[in-house]
């Protein structure tokens, strides 16, 4: 099983990604797409009056800081908009796509996190009410039930945690524990950059290649913020027993067969 | 200006104008990290562990 | 096979309609939930800039007109707020819910209605690019892979046309295309007010029954705008096979209930 | 104002400020129901029949 990742960057042309899937699916090709909006998210909030916060922790990441207003205009622009035109585009390629957040089923069912520390003013906090969390268990009955019976799968955040409430997760690392309870061959990991940069932003510093042992020390050297979560999360999933990720270019033409071809930045045991 | 005890040894804790909700305060005397539970009046516990996790 | 239909008018509270089929889901009695959003759809659409336009057909029905934009603001609404809202409201009470639309694995599909002729500024107009459409089959395979699996669909417009565009739909006459396919008993639609009013708005003077026969009848003489497609709709369900058909009151403590034990008005053949 | 000719009988039918793209104009000879397609220039198609339906 292939377990594709779109991201929700503005760069993410998601016509060619559909078209490309569209032609594997044709090719009887199984995959399973997860997709990101954390762009559109943004626009849509401020233009509702609730502009994202975003933040750091005291670790240095930044993250969505997810009041439930932010919540629900999230669920507006992931699992409305996002979600259902990916597989409108599908459909109208021939392909019987079905789009699922990760509440439905409880598919992506993971921990809140009760409180989280972050740099906030010179100061650091504890906030509480930040419906995020860290997913920790896949509904794959749900999906070889799907798949099964000849749907391709179109899913995204948020998870939802023990209690039934929503909880925001990371779209990368959600895909990685799809892909691990699977035990898929490949993770696609796609976004707006070729791959890992040796000197970002220069594209012919890609690096190719990267065996598992050495992701660590590759994130800290090469990577800050969202890449360095794929990083993180792409080795997560090759240690979880997925065959291999790849972390490539959304923006050339069918960007998933480039992946598999050995475009972009491989990780593998 | 608010000030309340140390739940580990008792020393006093004091908050300012700039002291806001969640803030974390380290103990003078022990050390222990306080989380500001509360501002009105001024209400501490001892700051949790940090789960390391990164949202979307 | 019980299909429930809880309306999106402002006055529908999810909370109570989510804890009845909760009881009755634990009572062992399998059902299938379609709702709908267009209160809320209005509020974020002018929010947004774009507010919602109304067009009234020359036999005068009035329905959304709904441009690309609407259609994508619809569905942040239906598919993401609200259809992901009652999800987490029904998973929080132990129940295995599951969140689609009628696109998803082309669950609604109907026909895109071409030209609407429409009375606007006095003047009568063809509109072309109206995304409306009436849904003349469901995918009933899906809906029973899924209720024999152990999960309760919740289920919203937009369906699909024939070429896999979107197309926003009647959810009440959505829910009794579902009710037919699937010869349900029973197909309740909740809504703000207790049934077909004799002299609206007195609510004694409530029509507890009405026979399939009497049903246009009716609809010409007590009803007009929502209620009369209501009607329309209820009376489609029963010529095509399912028992009987309740428009029922969702403002009380368990409306579902109620309605099963013979509140609202009651159409059957 | 425009004028284009009735696709049914040739008659001349005339477009005034008021008129909008997708008005049904009726043709004062014959009597058909004439859509107009596009403004400028005018352009006249005869109107499809109502397929009676009702949106959300």
């Amino acid at each position: 099983m292939l377990i594709v990742k779109a991201g929700g960057a503005a760069g993410v042309d998601l016509d060619t990604v559909c078209a490309d899937l569209a032609d594997l699916a044709e090719a009887g090709e199984p995959w399973i797409l997860v997709h990101g909006g954390s762009h559109e998210t943004n626009v849509v909030a401020k233009k509702l009056g609730h502009p994202p916060k975003f933040v750091t922790s005291v670790s240095g990441y930044t993250s969505r800081y997810t009041d439930r207003t932010t919540l629900e205009i999230f669920e507006m622009v992931y699992c409305g908009k996002t979600n259902k035109g990916i597989v409108e585009r599908l459909q109208k390629r021939g392909v019987q796509a079905l789009g699922l957040s990760g509440i439905d089923g409880r598919l992506l069912e993971g921990k809140r996190k009760g409180a989280l520390r972050v740099r906030e003013g010179g100061k650091t906090k504890i906030i509480r009410d930040d419906l995020s969390g860290k997913i920790d268990r896949v509904n794959t009955d749900l999906l070889n039930l799907l798949t099964g019976a000849g749907y391709y799968p179109v899913i995204c955040p948020p998870g939802i945690a023990e209690d039934g409430t929503a909880i925001n997760t990371d779209g990368d690392r959600a895909a990685a524990r799809i892909a691990a309870a699977l035990g898929a061959a490949t993770l696609v990991i796609l976004s707006d950059v070729p791959g890992l940069l040796a000197k970002f932003p220069d594209e012919s510093s890609l690096i190719p290649r990267i065996a598992l042992a050495d992701v660590d020390d590759a994130a800290e050297r090469y990577a800050e913020g969202r890449m360095k979560i794929k990083l993180l999360g792409a080795a997560e999933a090759v240690r979880d027993g997925v065959g291999k990720v790849v972390l490539a270019d959304s923006r050339i033409e069918n960007p998933v067969r480039a992946a598999l071809d050995g475009g972009g930045t491989t990780i593998e045991a | 200006m608010a000030t309340t005890s140390c739940p580990e040894c008792g020393a006093d804790i004091t908050s300012d104008d700039s002291t806001v909700q969640g803030e974390i305060l380290p103990c003078p005397e022990c050390g222990v990290e306080l989380e500001v539970t509360a501002l009105d009046p001024l209400t501490v516990a001892p700051a949790p562990e940090e789960e390391e996790d990164w949202g979307e």
